[in-house]
């Protein structure tokens, strides 16, 4: 498993029954897929759902200390994209991708790579905010704990301020550690969430729509750890808000019916659009 | 990753801390994973270690040596006024017959114990099926035919092999003299195994060549029958009424509390209750399978309603409020989407009450179920026994032949447990989801 | 004319009074186009009138059922010639009925009838013919009266719907009594024997004596035992037993039900879950025989081969195989509620980084708990009420000790083979049965009330 | 309620329902139910009353007692006629794997009593805990003796047959039965509760196959259950002789008990089947010497003895109160 | 129950120990509360969880053709305030309100008021998408069947069918109905969810952040939705963004740790709100 990005053979797609049927083939993406120092390299990337696909052929790179963010329609397959990217598509029955997606060279779905300290090292927020049934030091603590982060109590505890902190909730929580996180509103479970994937530092971070719950100001200091987080790490973000979008992200990736349509720098895609699609999308004139 | 990725990493990267634990995480996982498979395996080599132990015992129990003899169908004996009356011809000696073809086949016997014994060689039960072939075609008298004629016991025990010839014969209950016979008779092919229907159509006995499982079948069948009627409604509602509306508080505390303790009582206890309310306040006979279901209806109860709590708890109270919220009332609420969710955790808790049910004895000393039994019960308040008596009985007696029809009955108890569990376990897959 | 036709007539007329009552509401409504004008769907004015026809019917059905015999009786009895009943004890006259019962209903009678019974029991097939045709009658007449009245009260602003549903509450109110019902009956049917047996013996010495040999002085003419009611050794003994099944159970129920519902492939699970149901309907004599005649003679060898001095009706056999009998109740209840977990609770943990393992025993295990401690609690419930095994298995002497090779006895056995067999009436020793019981009963209330406030504390609500 | 209905216990189960199967074969009467609910399980639902919801036959393996006989006429259970069907075998036995035993009562009471004198004539725990040191002609083990519970009737038998013969050899205890009968019978009935007499339930089977898995055990239990296993225990000689059909019938071997049942007199001629049942029970056929009460291990009463309980039986004799 | 407003008496409020522990009254309301033509007027409502007080003195009016934002921080209760008003906090053990609301006059926490018909015409949308797990088809029906609505299938399909077109799903899902609503995405449950309830046509409809996980296009189609909708029925709607708040609704109520701080004129509200806190909130200087 020393594949390195050079001697990966990108994987030659085969044309699928199931694609036959959608009677279309995907489309070529515009603009550079590549970044000048990627982490993590897809290419040619098909996911199934049973028979129907959900991600048709679709290459990206994300580099370091780069914020990626991934924009398109309701349903077009940023999550299920996202989802790839740390194998959490592994536990949906009837999932299927093909194609190939490294972490610094390495294959990610190669047979013999473990899945588990690779979701340590590229964590993940997921849409519908999911914390677990347990307080919310807890909620936050289980990352550290499991994989033995610290060695004391004290270091812990100072994990948990600093993360909840960073996610914005400190303030709110502070007094009621000890109660269950299920109990937080829906913005505060979403931060929580948040303050739990960063708890345990993973370099690659996934974010599937963190602010979607989140008021302006949350989601200022949202989009301010983001920034801080891109100094050291790689983010992907999916969001549904271009100026977030804008904001927030170096490299823009815009997704269309499973589609990879465009990527580019976010100036460019959001000022210069090439494609009709993305321009469509942008200015709102879609649908 | 099993292997470091990429060296020039910063500093202290938490992957690292996570790859140089990795190992041993992953050694826990293996072990973790190993005492699940463990604990699987060990679960089902119980159940194979019984099962096994069980057959080995019993199946010999579901053949039965025949004799062959032929038997001359005098007249004289069985219808001497020669008017073909069924009821004369009924009530005839037919004992009678089958002594003389054993007397014409083994001349030689004349001594008095000698012939008690070479008459003991045919069932009780042999004349009875001789009686049905002359009832079903009165043209068979005055004839000679070849019968096949039920053995007793001890030489279908010896047929088998479960008496072994080579023991020094006070130590063997069929002496030298039948199994002299015995093997004459083997030498002649007239003596034949065949698959045991007596087994499967007749009542208890004290004959063990004669004795059935039919009537503690039926009577297991109509009690189970009765307490799932009685238990699944009940088990359900109440769960579903204590879990979802009762109002939480110490009055319902105590009813979960005592749920939960009704199910340490000892099952004897349930029979006590039952011989002191269903038989002496209600009156309900003693013996019927309906008591019996009353009071096993008692005794699974408190099984079905902590599994059915057990799974309402575990149905998200999102679903709750998403059909509130479209204006389902509260019961609408339960029946259209807690209940098929919640379905498979009730069914497996009625599996369970049901499979205990069907195996109990205890409480069922104390209102009449263990008790000798004839005929096959034809309703729920026809006296009757169960299987699980049944086989109590039978393992108390001191006939040889009742070991193997004892584990065969075991058997066939299993197989209805089986036959009962498999519709339940389709029921429940159909209900299974995960989301 | 069977009871069960009559049965099948209700059934009948009650899905005749719900076509009716739901073809009522709409027509009241003005027609399908506008049932949205009626306060509850249809389907409810067609259950309501439905529980209209059904409910008091089968009411009288039952009451009737229950009730005409006794009356019939009572008339046959009255027109019997006085003589005939003079002097005799009511136990006498039933006997007497049953015969003009038998009598009338064609059977084999003890004795040549006398004009008188046949006369009796000529009319009481009279009075039976024309019970039944007025329990026909009366019965349909109230059923159809109930659909009427529905049909009546049948109206677009009915609350048909609320009505129905009070109705379903009731019954469901009605069948959660049931098991406040149980429990009344049970303490009450021990309460009292009990008491008399704490007038005999002293409750000191029954719960602190550690001396147990109840089967003494119970009869004048027999010498059994010391006759010693110290129950403690008892409660030690099942609690040992108890204990050893558990050791057993929990672990194996618990991983097994983790690995069939996380790791085991859907087809192992979909058979293996079900085959180990099997465990817990195997009668309770065969593993009864099994403990005694398998376990405990090689825990037995074991033992010597070792050097040990083992019992040949060791407790740790007896322990071994009830917790072999309760693997499903642990097993198979975890699993559904493993099962009932949410995916994105597994999703949230994978995505930290877990392993499957950690998972399991950190989310997974804490969200399911309440369904898990049910589940053992209802396995342990099952071991301390569990006698068969032990009887056969791990004999009768009240040892109090603390060593699982010894042999011990448990509550359960001491009440059985103190209420079967050759017992008197009213004897210290039958009663004991009944403090047993009493005792047993208050102290398995008390260990689950500490459980639930033990689950109360743990217990975690996902969503 | 038109068949007979038959409680008690069971060691009496296996004859009752063998004569109620042939019975229910052989008349046009249905056959009786028989519940095996054990002797005193059986006198407490018998003398319960009158009535069709009360049995009509009461099988015991001992004789009714006068606490019973009292409670029965206190509920109005005034005639019941007792008959005594035969004997009851108790044998005991051990695996063919050892060797036969051969003890008299006195080394068996003193194997099993609580209580036993010393020298001195002083009653002391029982200290032996071998057979050779009762005896040293008796095997080197340990004494482990397998029987059943005093609610059981086979224990009754074996208590005051065995235990009381074996007891009454001693001068000591001997002396005490006219000094202090008490006392005497503590002595006599008490077996020792120290774990070398083992309750083992009421399943005979099961001790059965208990000897059979420990060489070293002996065990107590019904004749017939020595009578099917021959292959794989032995029965122990007791005052030299063995048990077998033979000397138990002849009275030579000590330990064997009376067996009876009982009828509620004012249930017959209301309950068809009974009086028909009785006689059926009676006839030679059924408990005869070659009768297939034979076969099923019933030892048969003395022939004069049979002649006199058949014609009371079959009359209807009521019973008069018994002595205790 | 014929009491109607007139009659209705503002209960008084009784100064709870839990308000005492939190050592603060709550503020007084800017704004005017009332409506001109009140479909649901609250007077003085708290809410408690448990011996924490979520909501405190809250009263405003929702009124005919009128749709209400709510907005504020995450957190600060109004997602709890909405629950309120269709009593779906009757769900919530430990939940307790006082104060009184009423719908076109009734009480709807008298005893006597059977809080199902409630529902069905005070129709919600969850904050976090909650489909049933049935089909989708099944998941838009069960209102429609369990209300009695429709008398034939094609009458339902048609409300189906329309439902998840003014949803603006339809296209996505029409091929696939009767496939589980739970593997839709994120998006998609949202709008699947918002189909389901306006498949039961209620009159009041209340909405919490119904556009959380939409795209702009699809949320557009949402707010169109919202607006047809208000020409008959009356609507609240939580959304933490400000622009959309501005874009549909006619009045605005900004809620601060739940208090109500201010309510006006959504025009007002944004261009000049009278409170500090509202005005800090609006311009993003809060926190
Ligand atoms: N079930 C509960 N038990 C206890 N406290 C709760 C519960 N639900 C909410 N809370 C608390 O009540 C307060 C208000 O919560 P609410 O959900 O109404 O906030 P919100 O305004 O909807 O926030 P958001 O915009 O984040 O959804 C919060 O502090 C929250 O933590
Ligand atoms: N578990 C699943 N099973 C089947 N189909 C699925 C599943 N999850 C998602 N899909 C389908 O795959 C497509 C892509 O879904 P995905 O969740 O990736 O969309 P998305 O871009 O994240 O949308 P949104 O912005 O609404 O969250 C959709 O059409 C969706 O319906
Ligand atoms: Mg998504
Ligand atoms: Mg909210
Ligand atoms: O049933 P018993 O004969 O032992 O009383």
């Amino acid at each position: 498993m020393s594949t390195t990005l050079d001697e990966m053979t990108v994987r030659t797609r085969a044309t699928t029954s199931a694609e036959l049927a959608s009677g279309r083939e995907s489309r070529e993406t515009v603009g550079d897929v590549t970044s000048a120092n990627p982490r993590m390299v897809c290419r040619h990337v098909d996911v199934f759902y049973g028979s129907t696909q959900a991600i048709k052929d679709v290459s990206l790179d994300i580099g370091k200390n780069e914020v990626v963010s991934m924009i398109g329609p309701s349903g077009c397959g940023k999550s299920t994209f996202l989802r790839c990217l740390n194998r959490m598509n592994d536990t949906i029955d009837g999932c299927r991708v093909t194609g190939s997606i490294t972490l610094d060279g390495l294959d990610i779905y190669d047979k013999g790579l473990d899945p588990v300290p690779l979701r340590a090292q590229v964590g993940m927020v997921f849409q519908k905010p999911n914390p677990f049934p347990k307080s919310i030091y807890e909620n936050v603590a289980y990352g550290p704990r499991i994989l033995g982060l610290t060695n004391s109590k004290a270091e812990l505890d100072d994990i948990i301020e600093g993360s909840l902190r960073k996610a914005g909730l400190w303030n709110e929580v502070k007094d009621r550690l000890d109660k269950p996180g299920t109990g937080l509103s829906g913005g505060q479970q979403q931060r929580l969430c948040i303050a739990r994937t960063i708890a345990v530092s993973p370099e690659v971070i996934l974010m599937d729509e963190p602010c979607s719950a989140l008021d302006p100001i949350a989601t200022a200091i949202i989009e301010e750890l983001i920034d801080e987080l891109r100094s050291n790490y790689s983010i992907a973000i999916v969001t549904h808000s271009m100026q977030q979008a804008a904001r927030v992200s170096q490299r823009t990736a815009y997704f269309h019916l499973g589609d990879l349509i465009e990527v580019g720098e976010t100036n460019q895609i959001f000022t210069n659009p090439k494609h009709k699609l993305t321009e469509d999308y942008i200015t709102g004139r879609f649908g | 990753m099993n292997k470091t990725p990429a060296a020039g990493a910063p500093p202290k990267r938490a992957i690292d801390i996570v790859n140089a634990s990795l190992k041993r995480r992953y050694a826990r996982e293996r072990r973790f994973r190993f005492i699940g498979l463990s604990a699987v395996i060990l679960g089902l080599s119980f159940v194979g270690l019984l099962f096994a132990d069980i057959i080995a015992k019993g199946h010999s129990a579901f053949v039965q040596t025949y004799i062959q003899l032929p038997v001359h169908f005098e007249a004289a004996v069985l219808d001497p006024d020669g008017s073909r009356n069924p009821e004369v011809l009924a009530r005839a000696n037919y004992q009678q017959l089958i002594r003389d073809a054993l007397r014409t086949e083994f001349p030689g016997v004349t001594d008095r114990r000698e012939t008690r014994t070479l008459y003991s060689m045919i069932s009780v039960g042999a004349p009875t099926q001789l009686r049905d072939r002359v009832l079903a075609n009165p043209d068979l008298i005055g004839t000679t035919q070849d019968v096949w004629l039920l053995a007793d016991d001890d030489i279908d025990m010896l047929v088998k092999g479960h008496i072994d010839r080579g023991l020094p014969e006070n130590q063997r209950r069929v002496k030298d003299q039948a199994v002299g016979w015995v093997e004459q008779l083997e030498a002649q092919g007239r003596i034949a195994k065949r698959f045991n229907t007596i087994f499967f159509t007749n009542g208890t006995s004290r004959e063990p060549e004669l004795a059935g499982i039919a009537g503690a079948l039926m009577g297991s069948f109509y009690t189970l029958i009765l307490t799932l009627l009685f238990a699944f409604p009940i088990g359900v509602g109440a769960a579903i009424y204590l879990e979802e509306f009762a109002p939480k508080n110490r009055w319902t505390d105590l009813i979960e509390v005592n749920i939960n303790n009704l199910a340490a009582v000892p099952s004897i206890v349930f029979g006590l209750l039952g011989l002191a309310v269903f038989i002496s306040v209600f009156g309900v006979p003693r013996s019927t399978p309906l008591v019996a279901a009353l009071v096993l209806t008692l005794m699974t109860l408190p099984t079905i309603i902590i599994a059915s709590r057990a799974a309402l708890k575990s149905v998200p109270p999102s679903i709750r409020e998403a059909a509130l919220g479209v204006g389902a009332s509260p019961l609408q609420t339960q029946i259209h989407h807690v209940l098929p969710l919640a379905m498979p955790g009730m069914l497996t808790g009625t599996i369970i009450g049901m499979a205990q049910a069907l195996g109990e004895t205890a409480p069922l000393l104390m209102i009449g179920m263990i008790a000798f039994i004839v005929e096959i019960p034809s309703g729920f308040t026809s006296p009757s026994t169960v299987l699980p008596v049944q086989i109590f009985l039978w393992a108390d007696s001191p006939e040889r032949a009742f070991v193997e029809r004892t584990s065969a009955a075991i058997m066939v108890l299993l197989a209805f447990l089986i036959l009962m569990n498999l519709t339940a376990v389709l029921l429940r897959r159909r209900f299974e989801r995960r989301w | 004319m069977h009871t069960s036709t009559l049965l099948i007539l209700v059934l009948a007329f009650m899905s005749l009074a719900y076509y009716v009552g739901r073809k009522r509401a709409i027509s009241t409504a003005g027609g399908v186009t506008r049932i949205n004008t009626l306060h509850s769907l249809p389907v409810y004015y067609g259950l309501y009138a439905a529980l209209w026809a059904g409910l008091p019917a089968l009411l009288l059905m039952g009451l009737w059922a229950g009730f005409q015999d006794d009356i019939l009786v009572a008339l046959v009895k009255s027109e019997l010639p006085a003589t005939m009943l003079d002097g005799l004890s009511p136990g006498a006259a039933s006997l007497l009925v049953n015969d003009i019962k038998n009598l009338a209903s064609g059977a084999i009678v003890s004795r040549t009838p006398t004009p008188e019974m046949q006369l009796a029991a000529d009319r009481y097939n009279l009075y039976n013919q024309f019970a039944v045709w007025a329990m026909w009658l009366a019965v349909s007449a109230l059923a159809l009266g109930g659909m009427a009245f529905a049909w009546l009260r049948t109206q677009p602003k009915m609350r048909a719907r609320n009505r129905v549903e009070s109705i379903f509450m009731a019954i469901l109110v009605i069948f959660s009594s049931i098991a406040i019902l149980t429990t009344l009956g049970i303490v009450l049917s021990v309460l009292f024997e009990s008491m008399r047996f704490f007038q005999e013996v002293s409750p000191l010495e029954f719960f602190f004596g550690t001396l147990w040999s109840p089967q003494t002085a119970l009869r004048a003419d027999q010498i059994g035992a010391s006759g010693a009611f110290g129950a403690v050794p008892l409660f030690t003994g099942t609690l040992m037993v108890s204990a050893i099944a558990m050791f057993v159970a929990v672990p194996i129920g618990l991983m097994s039900a983790i690995y069939l519902s996380e790791y085991a492939p859907r087809k192992v699970r979909a058979w293996a879950k079900p085959t180990l149901e099997v465990l817990a309907g195997v009668p309770t004599v065969v593993y009864g025989f099994f403990a005694a005649l398998t376990v405990a003679p090689f825990i037995r060898e074991l033992g010597m081969s070792m050097g040990l001095n083992v019992a040949s009706e060791s407790a740790l056999a007896a322990g071994l195989v009830m917790g072999i009998m309760i693997i499903p109740f642990v097993s198979s209840l975890s699993e559904d509620v493993i099962n009932a977990v949410p995916q994105a609770m597994r999703d949230g943990s994978y995505a930290l980084g877990a392993t499957q393992s950690e998972t399991i025993r950190r989310v997974i295990i804490p969200a399911a708990l309440p369904g898990i401690v049910g589940g053992i609690l209802l396995a342990v419930s099952r071991a301390i009420g569990e006698t068969m095994i032990v009887v056969m298995a791990a004999g009768l002497a009240a040892n109090l000790t603390a060593n699982p090779l010894e042999s011990v006895t448990t509550v359960t056995v001491q009440i059985v083979t103190l209420l079967t067999g050759d017992q008197e009436f009213d004897s210290a020793k039958t009663m004991a049965a009944f403090a047993l019981g009493l005792t047993l009963f208050v102290v398995t209330l008390t260990l689950n009330v500490i459980a639930l406030h033990i689950v109360r504390k743990y217990r975690e609500q996902y969503e | 309620r038109d068949s007979v209905w038959i409680a008690g216990s069971s060691t009496v189960f296996p004859f009752s329902t063998t004569v109620a199967e042939t019975f229910g074969r052989e008349t046009s009467f249905p056959t009786p139910k028989v519940e095996a609910l054990g002797t005193g399980g059986g006198f407490k639902i018998f003398c319960s009353g009158v009535g069709v919801d009360k049995p009509d036959i009461s099988n015991a393996s001992r004789a009714i007692k006068l606490s019973e006989f009292d409670e029965c006429q206190a509920n109005g259970v005034t005639e019941i006629t007792e008959v005594k069907i035969g004997y009851d075998g108790i044998a005991i036995a051990n695996s063919k794997q050892s060797p036969v035993i051969d003890l008299n009562l006195a080394e068996l009471w003193l194997a099993l009593a609580k209580d036993i004198p010393n020298e001195a004539g002083e009653f002391v725990a029982n200290p032996y805990r071998k057979w050779s040191e009762i005896n040293p002609d008796l095997p080197d083990v340990a004494i482990e003796v397998l029987g059943p519970p005093p609610t059981s009737g086979t224990r009754d038998a074996f208590v005051e047959i065995a235990m009381e013969g074996g007891c009454n050899t001693f001068d000591a205890v001997k002396a005490l039965k006219d000094s202090d009968k008490d006392k005497h019978k503590a002595v006599c009935h008490g077996i020792r509760e120290d774990g070398a007499f083992i309750e083992a339930g009421e399943n005979d089977n099961l001790i059965v196959q208990k000897i059979v898995a420990n060489p070293n055990a002996i065990g107590i239990f019904g004749f017939s259950f020595l009578d099917q296993n021959t292959d794989t225990i032995q029965g122990t000689l007791i005052d030299g002789i063995e048990p077998t059909f033979e000397s138990i019938a002849d009275g030579s071997y000590p330990v064997a008990r009376s067996i009876y049942f009982y009828v509620k007199n004012a249930h017959v001629g209301t309950i068809p089947g009974i009086q028909e049942y009785v006689v059926e029970f009676t006839s030679d056929k059924a408990w005869g010497p070659e009768g297939y009460l034979v076969d099923k291990g019933l030892i048969p009463l003395p022939d004069a003895m049979r002649a006199s309980m058949g014609a009371d039986a079959q009359a209807l004799t009521p019973m008069t109160a018994p002595a205790n």
